[in-house]
């Protein structure tokens, strides 16, 4: 093998961020010494990223089958089928370093990059949506990375013409240095074109479709690769720069591709380029790859070998064609304006049964690498955990009231994380493509499957607080809380996505928070007929020693039969009667009221467990909620989460600008800010016009529901004491986040 | 009333004008990719929203210069009815089909929400569906939709009757709040709002149902 | 042949981002400072050799392309 | 005191509107193109009136607002 210009050296091996005993593995596999685009190839398929190796023993035990699970975790994205013939493929991933590093770009290639995903597989992308979170407001840092994340995941995501229709966004110093931007995609396909990576035809060429390799986001190994490149101007960036435009030509193009039967297998470039897709596709195949390097469409001069197999420059996919229908394909991608190459073809696998990954350049031999041993020796770890340790729950009686509970409302409202969060949506196009029937601003999102009745709900959710103080019970709790929210507009909860965002695995509280989280997730999954389809998995985001709070954000997706029976969050009109469903107990640990009223920051063991999570009164209430909404008696929904009953009621209010008077049900055992800010589980709020019916129902249910008032006036009213308008509430609610972000800002 | 839609690299909103157009001529509605030389026979072309060429540069203005803009300024001038809606706007100006440009919104942010138009006028072939003065609902999204003319141009367009909608509460800096303009003979409409996107209550109304009735039912000369 | 085009706004034209980043650096604490103006830089390597050649070809880009002449100027240089 | 700043992206960093803009060059029959970077342009006029003190305050406005030091680089010219 020749261009071996260096020798292997520790600090090489280090560099590439192999431990010792990974390149003893290295040396196994290859017999021999790799050169250093192999060691490169090796670095970036054993990376965290790209082999799960802490996470994957405890993603085995998340449920990923039921009979509308088409396909679960392990390709680009998850596939459920939603009925005709119709299937619905989503993820979600993150893409929070980069976004911490350079906002805006960060924040739109993970938008660009979970949209390739789910087009990959053939589906045309339907909506986005993006969790959020952002240190605490006053860091001199929050307000430069809030613009440019929500101008970046705008920038993508608008161009592209595929509606951003919800997420979350919270604050919080734990990611003070330390921002996490998880970005989700849902795409429509037919179940017959539904396109999948493994590679299949010995002799098929190998295509490679899209924009231009350059030395785009090299990571960590940039030090080691500039000691053979000539170019020793300044050190290269080592951020990617998204082009929608260009993702924008290869989604149309794809699509007009995957039409015909000309693709056998595709793959995007994502994390770790062509390294990772074409290692992928030959691996998933069992077969190997002869690729030539000089073949690859390059952006820039005397790119090396080791430089163009670990680019990550965007918009770009690799795919395995029928023979004979390279000169039909050529014409699609060169219609649309977009480079296409043919780079290699599939080869058989050698007599130990494994294919090789073989890389030809300027005429050499310049890599050779077992697929099989590489894929199937990549390092899985059961890393040390600790469980999190268990806390008190906390009685409301020790719990202070506020002076002033509408008072105390309105700071809820208008503070950092309860108030509206339209000045992240309206920077997004949420209407494009004509189907957005509920917009942000309500539970889930609601986005009709074009040219049908059908529509498909989804939301992302997780309260990071919860999860702190108990992974177990926060992992439930996430999980519900998105099928909640998908209930409350009618839907039928299908699957989720989750992406785990935690801190250093090497540390065993920290692993202890993953694998009590993951615990939870699988019970609420089973419990709830709610499995996971696809995820992602991002560890180490911690900055000095302090991880940040635990974060396994969930994406939920659930279908409505027919549209038309939907119903939002605003109350259905003047003189309905509200009706409560579920039982409010005043659960005032790990609340909102604590930490925004009381000023706890929840961190120490004396804030209380978070609710407890009953996951058979979730199915209890929410089937039964769903029943109502879909006969048409209730006519609006909102789930109770953070803030509680009067925080639900406020943004009911807020939603139709309409009052309610309220019946004040506290009690001796259940003060009333206990029971107005209380976040107890398994409750909804809905209106109807016929609370009589609907509590019988309810009661053959044996469901817990409280007629607890009317819609009426402009105020919102709690017995005989508490009340103020719902313009002041509005008011405080709706500006809080413009003023914050009128204030300039720098880098 | 046959119709077609435009379809430049990464215009987005094409399909979405296409089913709004349906919608009320109960036919099918041609798609033109934008390498196509000839509209002869469509009585209303619609350039449609998007980002077009990744709104590099200038909105619209790489579209401006694609090779179906000959035809498309030809169909103009015999008097054919010429719609241009958000990126479709700003390639007619870029094109200097239409007066005025379309610059930065003010807030230098990108805008969706829904706002509210008043009607200025409902003599003509685009707005008869609608009461002069009429107030309706439409949503707009786009970062560039700050309409701005010199002062020569803006006496003009506004002494001739050319200005088609204006913002009851201007979301973007545009000159006299104006949101839509004809061309002087009154077949060409550019305006940022979508029309298009409401045409349908399942997705919170139909104010544009009247313009894209009302086009299509346009019995007045087209063409020549 | 290295070539550059300055394409400003004409005198007169609103500048929304000249006036956008000057309020801004105001409130960063930048005084003194009266105006702004924001406009676009573009690099051109072209194969011609022969300078007044370039330069007639770029300014038939100019006004093809890359200047919108309702309101924008531009400038050319060429560099070698 | 007038200056100007220029802002250009740092070598190897993609450049999708020069791409773009390339792309559209090359299709209105302009033959010969072999690179378009776009940057910005930036005018400022400040009070300062000191050539050194200026540059160092527009230093610091590059390094705070106007360029994004992780993809750009910047050039600043006191003009008088
Ligand atoms: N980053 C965001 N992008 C788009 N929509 C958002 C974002 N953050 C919040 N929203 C929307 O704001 C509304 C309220 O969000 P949230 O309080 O998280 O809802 P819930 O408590 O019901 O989960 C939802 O409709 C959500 O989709
Ligand atoms: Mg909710």
């Amino acid at each position: 093998m020749s261009e071996t210009p260096n020798k292997i050296t520790a600090e090489i091996v280090a560099e590439h961020g192999l431990s010792e005993e990974e390149y003893q593995l290295v040396l196994e596999i290859m017999g021999r010494e790799p050169n250093i685009t192999e060691l490169g190839i090796f670095s970036v398929m054993w990376s965290e990223h790209c082999s799960y190796k802490s996470s994957k023993k405890w993603l085995k035990t998340l449920p990923t089958e039921a009979p509308w699970v088409i396909c679960g975790p392990g390709e680009n994205a998850g596939i459920i089928d939603i009925g005709d013939g119709q299937a619905a493929i989503f993820k979600m991933e993150s893409h929070n370093h980069p976004s911490y590093i350079e906002p805006y770009q960060g924040a739109a290639t993970g938008v660009g990059g979970i949209m390739r995903d789910v087009f990959t597989m053939g589906a045309r992308p339907i909506a986005n949506l993006n969790a959020l979170r952002f240190g605490r407001p006053d860091h001199p840092k929050t307000r430069h990375l809030v613009h440019g994340v929500v101008e970046g995941i705008g920038g993508y995501g608008n161009c592209m013409g595929v509606p951003t229709v919800g997420g979350e966004c919270e604050f919080d110093k734990s990611y003070d240095g330390n921002i996490l931007v998880n970005a989700m995609t849902v795409g429509l396909a037919s179940t017959d074109k539904i396109f999948y990576s493994a590679a299949a035809g010995i002799g098929y060429p190998v295509v490679y479709v899209g924009s231009k390799t350059g030395r785009d986001g090299i990571h960590g190994a940039t030090m080691a690769s500039t000691e053979f490149t000539e170019a020793t101007e300044d050190k290269r960036p080592t951020v990617q720069v998204g082009d929608p435009f260009t993702e924008k030509l290869l989604l149309e193009a794809c699509l007009e591709l995957m039409a015909t039967d000309a693709i056998v297998a595709i793959q995007d470039m994502g994390a770790a380029g062509l390294t990772s897709s074409s290692f992928e596709m030959a691996s998933n195949g069992g077969v190997g790859i002869d690729m030539n390097l000089d073949a690859v469409p390059q952006r820039e001069e005397n790119m090396t070998a080791y430089e163009m197999m670990l680019s990550e420059s965007q918009e770009r996919m690799l795919m395995v064609l029928h023979p004979g229908k390279e000169d039909m394909a050529r014409e699609i991608f060169e219609k649309w304006e977009l480079d296409f190459a043919i780079i290699g073809k599939l080869t058989e696998p050698d007599e130990s049964g494994t294919g090789h990954m073989v890389l030809f350049h300027k005429g050499e031999k310049i890599a050779d690498l077992p697929i099989d041993p590489l894929a199937a020796a990549s390092p899985e770890y059961d890393r040390p955990w600790v469980p999190t340790p268990a806390r008190e729950t906390l009685k409301p009686s020790e719990v202070k009231a506020p002076d002033n509970l509408m008072a105390a409302l309105k700071t809820m409202l208008g503070g950092a994380n309860g108030s509206s969060r339209r000045w992240i949506w309206e920077q997004y196009d949420h209407m494009v493509m004509a189907d957005t029937v509920q917009r942000p601003g309500g539970d889930a999102a609601v986005v009709r499957v074009h040219g049908t009745k059908k529509a498909l709900a989804m939301s992302s959710d997780v309260t990071p607080r919860y999860v702190f103080a108990d992974p177990v019970m926060g992992g439930r709790q996430a999980v519900a809380e998105s099928w909640r929210n998908l209930t409350a507009t009618g839907a039928r909860p299908l699957a989720i996505t989750d992406n785990m965002n935690f801190g250093n695995p090497q540390r065993p509280e920290i692993m202890g928070q993953f694998v009590g989280a993951c615990e939870g997730i699988a019970d609420a999954c089973i419990a709830l007929d709610f499995p996971v389809v696809s995820g992602n998995v991002s560890l180490y985001n911690e900055t000095n020693g302090t991880g940040i709070l635990p974060t396994p954000t969930i994406g939920g997706v659930g279908l409505l039969d027919d549209v038309s029976k939907t119903v939002g969050v605003g109350f259905g009109g003047e003189g309905q009667a509200i009706v409560i469903i579920g039982e409010t107990a005043g659960h005032l640990g790990q609340s909102q009221y604590l930490m925004e009223i009381i000023g706890r920051d929840g961190l120490s063991a004396d804030d209380g467990a978070p609710p407890n999570v009953d996951l058979a009164l979730e199915r209890k209430n929410g089937d039964f909620v769903r029943a109502e909404i879909i006969s048409g008696a209730a006519s609006a929904c909102h789930d109770i989460s953070s803030g509680g009953l009067l925080v639900a009621l406020a943004e009911m209010a807020m939603a139709s600008n309409m009052g309610a008077t309220i019946e004040d049900l506290s009690g001796a055992s259940t003060p009333i800010h206990a029971w107005a800010f209380g976040e107890d589980q398994a409750r909804y709020i809905v209106t109807t016009s016929d609370p009589e019916e609907m509590l019988e129902r309810a009661e053959k249910s044996g469901v817990y529901a409280t007629l607890a008032g009317t819609v009426e006036g402009q105020e919102l009213t709690i017995g005989t004491a508490h009340s103020i308008s719902v313009a002041e509430l509005k008011d405080v609610h709706e500006n809080w986040m413009p003023d914050f972000m009128s204030h300039p800002e720098a880098h | 009333m046959k119709a077609c839609v435009i379809v430049f690299p990464a215009s987005n909103c094409d399909r979405d004008m296409q089913v709004a157009l349906e919608r009320s001529i109960s036919k099918p509605v041609d798609m033109v990719w934008h390498r196509e030389s000839d509209l002869t026979g469509y009585d209303l072309v619609v350039v449609p929203g998007g980002f077009s060429y990744g709104d590099y540069l200038r909105c619209g203005a790489m579209a401006a210069r694609s090779p179906i803009m000959a035809a498309i300024k030809k169909h103009a001038d015999r008097g054919g009815l010429l719609l241009g809606v958000c990126n479709g706007f700003q390639v007619l100006t870029e094109a200097e089909i239409l007066p005025g440009v379309l610059m930065r919104n003010a807030n230098l942010k990108f805008i969706c929400k829904d706002v509210e138009l008043t009607v200025e006028r409902n003599d003509t072939a685009f707005t008869s569906g609608y009461a002069t003065g009429q107030k309706i609902t439409t949503p707009v999204a786009d970062h560039d939709g700050n309409y701005f003319t010199d002062d020569e141009t803006l006496k003009r367009i506004e002494g001739n009757g050319q200005v088609a909608f204006r913002y009851a509460e201007n979301p973007n800096g545009s000159i006299n709040s104006i949101a839509g303009v004809y061309n002087e003979r009154g077949n060409v409409l550019g305006l940022m709002p979508h029309p298009e996107r409401l045409v349908d209550s399942e997705l919170g109304g139909t104010d544009g149902t009247p313009m894209f009735d009302a086009l299509l039912n346009y019995s007045g000369k087209v063409g020549a | 042949m290295k070539a550059t085009v300055h394409v400003t706004l004409k005198n007169g034209v609103l500048d929304p981002q000249g006036k956008a980043i000057e309020h801004t650096l105001s409130g960063l604490e930048f005084k003194g400072i009266n105006e702004v103006r924001q406009g676009k830089f573009i690099e051109l390597d072209i194969n011609e050799t022969d300078p007044a050649k370039a330069r007639e070809q770029i300014d038939a880009m100019c006004r093809g392309l890359l200047a919108n002449t309702v309101i924008e100027n531009y400038e050319i240089e060429i560099i070698e």
